[in-house]
């Protein structure tokens, strides 16, 4: 794109203000974006960046405040008016049609997209900007959704909301894009929105990871409680002074890896190399495993396998051998009618239960400590889970399976969208748990989460290709084994 | 690991291949059916049906359900043995009427929030009284020109067969191909994000409940064409068929996951499992249940090529 | 000669103890027959539910099975012509019973559901000659033979200006639903003198009244054995008096024989009429005795018995 | 808050605030003559709406396309079977009334089979399977009305201080069924797996335990409520549960429960049951003819949902 720098802001709200009930999800928010910028918008869990998401994004009207678009209030803002004015939004949680192919997604991204062969311009404006974004994405824009992986899916929407149909894109809002693809697409991404700011369109970009919120941002805007509390040039942060704008400290890395020999020792849980092919899984009491390489090469379908695999579909064992944290909330963790607290026990339930009678008390107190323990922002437990931040319900869902006494809990990515101070705070508890012969199983497409694992599986094409144990976990040591095939 | 065949093809194969598995069992039954006449007699009941299982898969793709498709299209008998028949331009403004009426149900139940099956429900006892205030006893005439549609018989292929062709060709092109069909269906399977994108999911549900009358008014009017009359229970049954209709030609009750083609061939499928059935002779006393178990073997098989296909897609 | 001719019963629907009856009687009857030797096949067929598309539908598979004649209690009236058409175009015999079809070149052996209704009212005149209200259990909705007998009554209602309907409820033909609607209407009557009914559902007015504490007047019966029954041990008891009519199950053997005869190459009038069985209080014993416990009461034919009907018709 | 305002959030008051009103109406026809004999009705026939409503709110508890169309027939059949068994016998009554649970059992089983080996529809399984409990109620007697035994059949006809005896068990039932429901880790399970089927299992839930116990339960109430109906209609008939098809749905419903599952409600069932019989006899009682009355009764269904629906934003 070469059109002209705007004088003007692409956007601009003003004081803004928004709450839910007694939640001040928004306490007077000012934000300016000028073309040609990338925003770096951070803050920790429920700090109220999705909601700046969805008031420029028209899905929301704010209860005060004003929304300018080039300079010129607009006075009935909502969505048809944000798109007009080029605004378009990759939201944290995905939200292509699952049933619809990816043209037909595009269809239904861009109105303008009407008339005879619209299929064929469709697919060649989805095809063209996947390839210009993610080159060797493997997408056939014919593809039903649902056969996707949710790093394709992710990419699928990206694109579309960077493809351009009638009216020009201007501002690009990315709300944690990152958070299901890994390092290489990752990259990728970034990369690309950096030629886009380049080329004079805007972007405000939402990230937990905090290089990655450095290395692409122009500027740099901190949330806290529904406020804007820092707003600098990213070049004047470095990664501990924007921790340290956000509230949160960050701690040294202090565990010493457990590097035993697997000698003498039964293994918690284990299960064979797959079709004779690649290295056998095994998981000992007290270590964290880690599970790595390329997304989608078969680390949460070997989680799946292994937790249905020690559970059953027709009895409750009164123990739980395994607990699983999910990362795909929607699909596999939130129960949407229930209130936080019925969300956060029900995998406990058998603890918490006498002759088959929920104790309520004891779940209550179960649920307040766990609040404490874990830092879910919410004043009340009484409240429904989805009134919680993204970040916030995934605590929720941490919580449920530490909860249990399971000796095992397999993690499938589970810090999605989980903001750093509170990372933090589950490796510590992660790691006391494991101290105490609690055995983890973790999938993380973050590189720094695979390098805090005792030892880590490296899949590809969904074998595992290598296993790295103790001070051989590194950085250079997974990404290298991610890219051989198959040991013959 | 490339696949051979799409998602929607495969939702298409299974239904197609338990039709013709039991089509050649009836055509060993009975060797008379294997003629022009034989297949328009085992066929022509289909087509009402069809008709009324698109009508409900239109209101499934949104996720919702019709618990008054088989009283509505009973009421549309009614109108069509008597108004539509002698004051045709009284009958046109009734089946008018009908169709703002489902429109109106479907933002009725988006704006308020409500369960369909509830308001359909309560629907089904409406159309009910109505069809008994227009017929309180069976009667009615055909119009002439539906009697003469549904017994014409054009060259090579019967009547039959060839409106249920028809009937999925359209209803592909309108609900697989159009923009307003991807509208539709991204309406079940995300109506969220569908309505991020500047749609407006009330407009989308009035059109499908629209939609849907229409169909429901073709099956009222090809029924009567057969029958030649109407009574106000003529068709209470095609709700749990056309639902049944639904299933078995692949479409899912929620996530906008249907396929046109595939309910009409449910819809013949379910036709011929009756055919199937008079041919085998069973005791009185079995016959109901026989019907029982013919749908469970239907849905056994559909359940075996599934299996063998996704035995096939695995490496 | 008919002794190669093959005929179907194409029957609606088999949920109630009438259609029971009706079947078994056309097993016991054509059984005989088909061992005989005086007809090939007498085959029976019952669609799942009861709907007029789906005996069309059986219709239609019957004429493919290359039957010679269908003996039909058809679902609706007019909603078979269709199918009833085809079959005669195809060169089969059609013989409609107890549900008719109107279709001109079927035959039809009618009962005079008008007179059923109206001849209730005509007993009750004799017998409460003071008159008083009236309780009317309906039928189904909608169905032909509910809104004949209906009119029958309303016809004698006309004929009778003493007695007055005060009330009237659709009882489904089933007892349990006739009992819950009597239940509910009952609180706000007046005084009840008679309950007329459609058949299979005095028991259950006669329960519900019983339920309510209300002196139970005169409730007319559908020949069923639990209504006789009931009846008797009233009549016993303190001397009830009632009557009972219905149309009798075996009637369906009769059709039988029509269809054979027909096949025969006898000339057949189009309509027929069958009286309906009614039991007054002389013959309720001896009916009693010869109802099977749980069933209802009947009657079954024989060859001779249709040719007597035919040639009275001629 | 109030406590008015808070009433008015519950789902199922509305059903109730609708029974009251129609029951008003019906008595101020008569001038109030007609109260208890109306009320006792009413309670006596909602007792037999509420037993297979408790059955069918507990499937449809588990989501989307759980309906048990099954119910009918096992009605049907256990009431036949179990008459047949007693032989007007007053010392069989209680197994009789084991019999037509072990039917019950034996249905919800068949059902659960079905639904689960063969991976359709619960609403397309009961149905193929309702086929086939009914031809085995028509082969196992012809459709033969068999008495119950003398003191069963007084047992339900009656009433105690006042109130029908079918309403007492109707109520015991509904109270464990609300037990069930509200505080015990079922309760929960079927819950969880209404919202979100592949979350429930990934919480650990065993949700093809937890489904079939569901299914089985929602049999073996409509088994028990066939062997009430038959005793009190003095005899079962094979069309005897036909009418409780819609009933049990349309009770559920308007009680207020989640049609999209995760949310039941059992206190509704009641106030949607006296509904839905005292709306028939309402219009009945002023003489309105089977068109308007069909027509009232929806309208009316849809009136009560249209002012209970959408309060709620979080209930659906
Ligand atoms: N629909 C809603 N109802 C009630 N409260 C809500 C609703 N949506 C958001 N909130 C509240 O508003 C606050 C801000 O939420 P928001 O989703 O904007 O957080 P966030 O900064 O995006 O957090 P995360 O990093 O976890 O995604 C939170 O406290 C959340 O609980
Ligand atoms: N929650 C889930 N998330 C992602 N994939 C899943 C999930 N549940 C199941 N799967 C996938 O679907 C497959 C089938 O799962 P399902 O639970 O139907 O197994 P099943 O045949 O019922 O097992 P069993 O009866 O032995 O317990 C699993 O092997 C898994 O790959
Ligand atoms: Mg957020
Ligand atoms: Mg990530």
């Amino acid at each position: 794109m070469t059109t002209a720098p705007l004088p003007h802001a692409v956007i601009e709200v003003a004081d803004v203000k928004i709450s839910f009930g007694a939640v001040k999800a928004l306490d007077g928010v000012t934000l300016r974006i000028v073309p040609g910028e990338c925003v770096g918008l951070v803050g920790h869990n429920g700090a109220g960046k999705s909601t700046v998401v969805n008031i420029i994004n028209g899905a929301l009207s704010p209860q005060e405040g004003t929304i300018a678009c080039a300079g010129e209030r607009v006075p009935r803002y909502g969505i048809a008016a944000a798109r007009a004015n080029g605004v378009r939004c990759v939201f944290q949680e995905l939200s292509l049609c699952p049933n619809l192919t990816v043209i037909e997604n595009t269809r239904i991204m861009h109105g303008t997209l009407k008339g005879w062969g619209w299929r064929r311009r469709a697919a060649r404006i989805i095809g063209s900007k996947l390839d210009e974004i993610f080159p060797g994405h493997g997408i056939d824009p014919t593809d039903t959704v649902s056969d996707l992986s949710i790093a394709q899916r992710q990419m699928v929407e990206i694109a579309t909301a960077f493809s351009q149909v009638a009216q020009p894109v201007k501002l690009v809002i990315l709300d944690e894009p990152t958070s299901s693809l890994d390092a290489t697409l990752a990259t990728q991404l970034l990369g690309y929105v950096r030629s886009f700011v380049t080329a004079g369109g805007s972007v405000i970009f939402i990230s937990h990871i905090l290089s990655e919120i450095l290395s692409t941002s122009d500027r740099i805007v901190v949330m806290k409680d529904g406020k804007v509390v820092t707003e600098r040039p990213a070049v004047e942060f470095d990664e501990h002074s924007l921790v340290a704008a956000m509230g949160s400290v960050v701690k040294g890395h202090d565990r010493e890896k457990r590097a035993e020999g697997a000698a003498g020792r039964t293994p918690l849980l284990s299960r064979p190399s797959l079709h004779g092919k690649g290295l056998p899984f095994e998981v000992f009491p007290g270590e964290i495993v880690g599970l790595a390489g390329l997304g989608g090469h078969g680390q949460t379908d070997m989680l799946i396998d292994l937790y249905l695999g020690h559970t059953s579909n027709w009895l409750r064992r009164r123990e739980a051998e395994v607990a699983f944290v999910a990362g795909d909330r929607t699909l596999n963790g939130v129960f949407p009618l229930w209130n936080i607290l019925k969300n956060l026990t029900i995998a406990d339930l058998a603890g918490l239960s006498r002759k088959g009678i929920v104790n309520e008390t004891a779940e209550a107190d179960l649920g307040h400590a766990w609040k404490e323990r874990i830092d879910i922002r919410t004043q009340d437990l009484d409240n429904p889970i989805l009134s919680l931040s993204g970040g916030n319900q995934q605590k929720v869902l941490f919580a449920r399976a530490l909860a249990t006494p399971a000796p095992a809990v397999l993690m499938d990515d589970p810090m999605r969208g989980v903001d750093i101070g509170t990372k933090q705070e589950v490796y510590a508890i992660l790691r006391a748990e494991a101290d105490k012969g609690r055995a983890f199983v973790w999938y993380s497409t973050e590189m720094d989460e695979v390098c805090l694992c005792d030892r880590v599986y490296v899949f590809n094409n969904g074998v595992i290709v290598a296993e790295l144990k103790g001070d051989a976990v590194t950085e250079k040591n997974v990404l290298a084994a991610s890219f051989t095939g198959i040991a013959a | 690991m490339k696949k051979i065949l799409s998602s929607d093809t495969v939702r298409l194969l299974i239904p197609a291949l338990s039709l013709t598995i039991l089509l050649i069992s009836v055509f060993y039954l009975q060797p008379r059916a294997m003629s022009y006449v034989g297949l328009n007699l085992l066929f022509n009941l289909a087509v009402p049906i069809a008709l009324a299982t698109i009508a409900q898969m239109l209101i499934m793709t949104v996720n919702d359900l019709d618990l008054s498709m088989g009283t509505f299209v009973s009421f549309v008998a009614c109108i069509t043995a008597t108004f539509l028949q002698a004051t045709p331009l009284i009958g046109v403004l009734m089946l008018a009427a009908a169709i703002a009426t489902y429109a109106v149900l479907g933002v009725l139940i988006h704006v308020r929030n409500l369960p369909s099956i509830v308001v359909t429900l309560g629907m089904s006892f409406v159309w009910g009284g109505l069809a008994v205030l227009i017929l309180p006893a069976p009667g009615g005439e055909a119009p002439g020109w539906v009697r003469a549609v549904m017994v014409s018989r054009p060259p090579f292929v019967p009547m039959a067969i060839l409106a249920c062709a028809i009937i999925a060709v359209v209803s592909h092109l309108l609900i697989m191909r159009s923009s307003f069909g991807v509208i539709l269906r991204g309406v079940g399977g995300n109506a969220r994000s569908v309505e991020r994108a500047g749609w407006s999911i009330l407009k989308a549900r009035a059109a499908t409940y629209a939609l849907a009358a229409f169909f429901a008014i073709l099956s009222g009017i090809s029924l009567v064409g057969l029958t030649t009359s109407a009574d106000a229970n003529i068709a209470l049954r095609y709700t749990l068929l056309s639902i049944a209709g639904v299933v078995l030609g692949g479409g899912e009750f929620t996530g906008g996951r249907v396929s046109p083609i595939g309910a009409v061939i449910g819809a013949l499928t379910l036709t011929l499992a009756g055919s199937f059935l008079s041919f085998l002779r069973i005791s009185p006393d079995w016959q109901i249940g026989a019907q029982g178990a013919i749908l469970i073997v239907v849905l056994a098989l559909r359940l075996l090529l599934n299996r063998l296909e996704n035995r096939g897609k695995r490496p | 000669d008919t002794a190669d001719k093959k005929i179907a019963l194409s029957n609606n629907y088999a949920g109630n103890s009438w259609r029971q009856a009706m079947l078994t009687s056309w097993e016991k009857v054509t059984g005989e027959a088909v061992k005989a030797g005086i007809v090939a096949a007498a085959d029976p067929f019952t669609t799942a539910e009861n709907q007029a598309t789906e005996q069309a539908a059986q219709i239609q598979n019957m004429i493919l099975q290359g039957y010679d004649a269908i003996v039909i209690n058809a679902a609706s009236p007019t909603a078979l012509n269709g199918a009833v058409k085809e079959a005669c175009d195809a060169g089969i015999t059609v013989v409609s019973f107890d549900g008719i079809v109107t279709e001109p070149c079927a035959w039809r052996i009618a009962v005079d559901f008008k007179e059923m209704g109206r001849s209730q009212i005509e007993y009750l005149s004799k017998k409460i000659p003071a008159g008083g209200n009236l309780l009317e259990i309906r039928g189904l909705a909608g169905v032909f033979v509910d809104d004949e007998i209906s009119a029958g009554i309303h016809a004698g209602v006309a004929q009778f200006p003493q007695f007055k309907i005060v009330g009237s409820v659709h009882g489904d033909w089933a007892q349990d639903v006739a009992q819950k609607a009597v239940a509910g209407i009952l609180p706000s009557l007046p005084e009840i003198a008679a309950v007329v009914t459609q058949g299979g559902d005095g028991y259950g007015a006669a329960e519900a009244f019983a339920a309510a504490k209300r002196p139970i007047p005169t409730i007319i019966m559908g020949n069923r054995q639990d209504e006789l029954k009931w009846w008797k041990e009233q009549k016993d008891a303190n001397g009830y008096e009632t009557m009972s009519v219905s149309i009798a199950p075996g009637v369906s053997t009769l059709a039988f024989w029509v269809a054979q005869q027909i096949l025969d190459g006898k000339e057949v009038k189009k309509d027929l009429v069958v009286p309906f069985l009614s039991i007054t209080q002389d013959t309720l014993e001896a009916n009693l005795a010869s109802t099977q416990e749980g069933g209802v009461a009947n009657v079954e034919y024989s060859q001779a018995d249709a040719q007597k009907v035919i040639e009275a018709a001629k | 808050m109030k406590p008015l305002v808070l009433l008015s959030r519950k789902p199922w008051i509305w059903s109730f605030v609708a029974a009251f009103i129609v029951w008003s109406a019906t008595i101020l026809f008569t001038g109030g003559a007609s109260t208890i004999g109306l009320s006792q009705a009413a309670l006596t026939f909602a007792a037999f709406s509420i037993l297979v409503g408790i059955g069918q709110m507990f499937v449809i508890t588990l989501g989307p396309g759980n309906i048990d169309l099954c119910v009918p027939a096992t009605m049907t059949l256990a009431g036949t079977i179990a008459l047949k068994f007693m032989q007007v016998d007053d010392s069989l009554i209680l197994p009789g009334l084991f019999i037509a649970i072990a039917i019950g059992v034996a249905v919800g089983i068949g059902n659960y089979a079905l639904i689960r080996l063969l991976q359709i529809p619960p609403i397309i399984a009961t149905l193929s399977m309702s086929f086939i409990v009914q031809s085995t109620a028509i082969w196992t007697n012809r459709g033969l009305r068999i008495k119950p035994p003398e003191t069963l059949a007084s047992f339900t006809t009656e009433t105690t201080a006042g109130i029908p005896n079918v309403a007492l068990v109707a109520l015991t039932l509904s109270v464990c069924a609300f037990a069930l429901l509200h505080l015990t880790v079922y309760g929960r399970w079927i819950s969880a797996i209404g919202q979100n089927i592949r979350a429930a299992r990934m919480a650990g839930i065993p949700v093809d335990g937890a489904r079939f116990v569901t299914y089985v339960l929602c049999s073996v109430l409509a088994a028990i409520c066939g062997y009430l109906l038959a005793s009190f209609s003095g005899g079962a008939a094979l069309n005897m549960g036909s009418e409780y098809l819609l009933m049990s749905i349309a009770v559920v419903v308007i009680g207020g429960t989640a049609v999209a599952g995760g949310n039941s409600n059992v206190p509704g069932i009641w106030g949607a049951s006296l509904f839905m019989f005292l709306v028939v006899s309402m219009l009945n009682t002023y003489g309105a003819g089977a068109g308007i009355r069909l027509i009232m009764t929806g309208l009316i269904i849809i009136a009560v949902i249209v002012v209970a629906g959408g309060r709620n934003p979080h209930q659906r």
